[in-house]
């Protein structure tokens, strides 16, 4: 069965940045997550954070405006917003570890059913590199993960357990996929919304654990952002 | 995303019966008094917040500020480096009459296991202590060489805190030595109360000058001209 | 009591081989150049200091900094967070030709290693990593109902960072984030080397805007127009 | 036999001072330690930490002009001098337990031949208040305690092992008294100076523990102070 297209990884950033309310401190990991700050829900006022230290970050400066002791987690440039600070690591990740964000938005090889994470690295071969990926995911009152619903090999990325090398146990409390957002409780995977082009049936083939029901399940509608 | 309220009372509304409230200070320096009086004013109107565990270095001092609500009977349980001080009468009486209970801790631990609260780490090691009856029933363990004893993390429900300045968004800075607890105190609670004797309406603070990121704090009230505890306790001021 | 000196070579003179050097910077933000090229210097004038242990987040960008101490071969081994950028070849080339030892830790156990060493914590519990790879035989314990992990702390003989400011007296600022690791590894050091871009002769850091205080620095010298890490390695610049 | 006066607290407190060093960073104990930095010799810089989140501080300021908000662990009011630095308690005991301070001063109610220190109480009854004690004690890289050689009611201060409640184990590495300055090694108490009014035989009857000697022992020699 051919791989269903769903949503573009801009779109299930979108998805996810709704429902981040105003007034929340929020990590955005590295990569895809980083489109959620553009999706920022009109009215709202979030507060971003990065790991080297910054609270309160916004868009990237112009090219060739760049200051390099301003930058992000992923050592991209960035600008500062009124109501910044700076502080150094040991606090940068006191605010991680002691639960203070409200919001961590991960990528993801792998999600279990328990709400494990992998998304650090694909086995043993290569230079490992970890960065603050251990420590985001238990670092926010809620962290959920963005990612593609299914690999590109096929393979399902919503799982039973992982086969990747672990990031977190249980740790991973919503995912947002191109076909579905999902929510992770005591039962597993429990779908919420369900992209219109695919059936159930078809969205459990490409899920490698059961998928429940618990209540309504609605339409993922997201715009073209073409 | 609003901090800022218009009074003490409306600040510190939501601390109830049983909280676990963090309040800054060394001696006179950084007690949040104008926060902490709000409290007593709502217990002799309604009877509550009572039966409250308060985090600080020390027990009160004159009859003012944590003084008054010992005073007051709102107190059940006192955490602290140094209930003794000069004009510690009220605690004493209160603890000599068994109407509160003392949890003492040396200053470093106490900070330390507050700090240990607002990182997340729920126990760590230390020399201090260590042998003492202080450390008495608390795990050992040999590092190095060396033996340590096992302290564990300190959260409170609130905290209570005494700022100099602060911006709209809730970043900190404080005045001189009245520092003390109230950073690691605003990390380490789960809603945390600054008043400020100036909150900045336009601007912010230099981003480089923030001392409490506003991330720790929830709520800010402005208390234009604040008391400060050391003199009111010489003025043998009774509240 | 004189903390100044005149040259990176004199400030840097005192490390030598199988010294462990904490070093401050994240990417290129932060990254003491012109301290870490006095000893490229030094090593291939003299074939020393060679061995050394390498405590940074990353693993060296382009072919400067920590980099080019790689390319040299004085570096036995480097405990990091992400040794994996964009520009980490010679890392990369290093390790796998078996060249250079890696001890990876997450960034915020890193971070908090180096603060517990810094702090006489000599070990401290901490979720991250829990049930991972990198948590692999180390001590476990159950609080509260969840598990952690027990992580050890991490000190250096030397810690290298780049202030924005000092004063006579060690005080240190830096500049937006290029603080990143700076002021806990001036903590974990037994002997910290700073270099600022102005050393305040007259007067001194406002005493409230101070980031590192005195007492976690011991030389400081003046580096008046410091390069920038990112800035050489976009440039492809050599060392 | 009666209690050889010996020094002053004040002549103690001179005889501490003398030997610490220029540049050196320090802690004084609330009470007789504090006078230490009234005999600061001409020609030292010595930075002064107190625990409350202040390094720098200088002399009281005058009565009346007080800053309530700039005051010592004894709640006393200080001053600063230039190069001060304001941080907070977690700081401020990472510098104590850390060991970054040079020199520690305390006092004592009982110093054991092994280094251990009585300090914070001297029994079970009323209020007890240990403060930075604890912490102080494991807080420099070298603490010394100053103390009179014997209690009021004529009791050995130096002892075989405290009876008091311990503040800490093996931490004092010198002891200046009213009668000696005392070193703490494997072998026990090693006698370094002795007032010339007193005999070794009346000093070793004044002290509950062997007092060794190991090299040459000099006179305690301390100006007049009056």
């Amino acid at each position: 069965m051919a791989i269903p297209s769903g949503l573009s990884g801009p779109q299930i950033a979108w998805r996810a940045a709704q429902d981040i309310p105003d007034g929340a401190y929020v990590n955005l990991g590295i990569g895809l997550p980083e489109w959620v700050a553009r999706f920022q829900p009109e009215g709202r006022q979030v507060v971003y954070h990065t790991e080297n230290g910054v609270l309160g970050f916004g868009d990237a400066p112009k090219e060739g405006e760049e200051d390099w002791d301003l930058i992000n987690a992923g050592k991209k440039a960035i600008t500062i917003k009124p109501g910044a600070a700076f502080f150094d690591h040991s606090d940068s990740f006191a605010m991680v570890r002691g639960g203070h964000l409200d919001v961590a938005v991960l990528g993801a090889y792998q999600v279990s059913e328990k709400g494990d994470l992998a998304n650090w690295r694909l086995g043993s071969k290569g230079v490992p590199a970890v960065g603050g990926a251990m420590d985001l995911v238990h670092g926010a009152k809620r962290v959920v993960a963005i990612t593609d619903h299914v690999a590109k090999n096929g393979a399902p990325k919503l799982v039973g357990s992982c086969t990747f090398p672990l990031t977190g146990l249980n740790c991973i409390s919503r995912v947002y996929t191109s076909l579905a957002v999902v929510d992770i409780d005591p039962k597993g995977f429990v779908l919420r919304e369900k992209h219109a082009a695919v059936s159930l049936e078809t969205l459990q083939s490409f899920t490698g654990a059961p998928m429940h029901i618990d209540g309504a399940v609605t339409d993922l509608i997201v715009p073209d952002l073409a | 995303m609003r901090k800022q309220v218009g009074s003490v009372g409306e600040a510190t509304a939501s601390i109830n019966d049983g909280s676990r409230v963090l309040i800054g200070g060394f001696g006179g320096s950084g007690a949040p008094i104008e926060l902490i009086h709000s409290l007593v004013d709502r217990f002799r109107n309604t009877g509550s917040p009572t039966d409250l565990i308060i985090i600080n270095n020390n027990a009160g001092n004159g009859r003012v500020g944590i003084a008054a609500m010992i005073a007051a009977g709102m107190v059940k349980k006192i955490i602290c480096s140094f209930p003794r001080s000069s004009n510690a009468d009220v605690f004493n009486s209160a603890y000599a009459a068994n109407q509160i209970e003392l949890e003492l801790v040396p200053q470093g631990t106490l900070a330390e296991r507050i700090r240990a609260g607002g990182a997340g780490i729920p126990a760590f090691f230390t020399k201090t202590g260590y042998g003492t009856e202080l450390a008495d029933g608390k795990p050992t363990a040999c590092f190095d060489g060396d033996m340590y004893v096992q302290e564990r993390w300190l959260k409170g429900d609130f905290a209570l805190v005494k700022a100099q300045t602060a911006d709209r968004f809730g970043n900190l800075t404080y005045r001189f030595a009245a520092r003390n607890f109230a950073p690691i105190m605003c990390m380490a609670a789960s809603r945390t109360i600054a008043q400020a004797k100036d909150v900045l309406t336009d601007g912010s603070i230099h981003p480089e000058h923030v001392i409490t990121p506003s991330i720790f704090v929830d709520t800010i009230v402005e208390v234009a001209a604040p008391e400060q505890e050391e003199v009111l306790v010489r003025e043998e001021r009774v509240y």
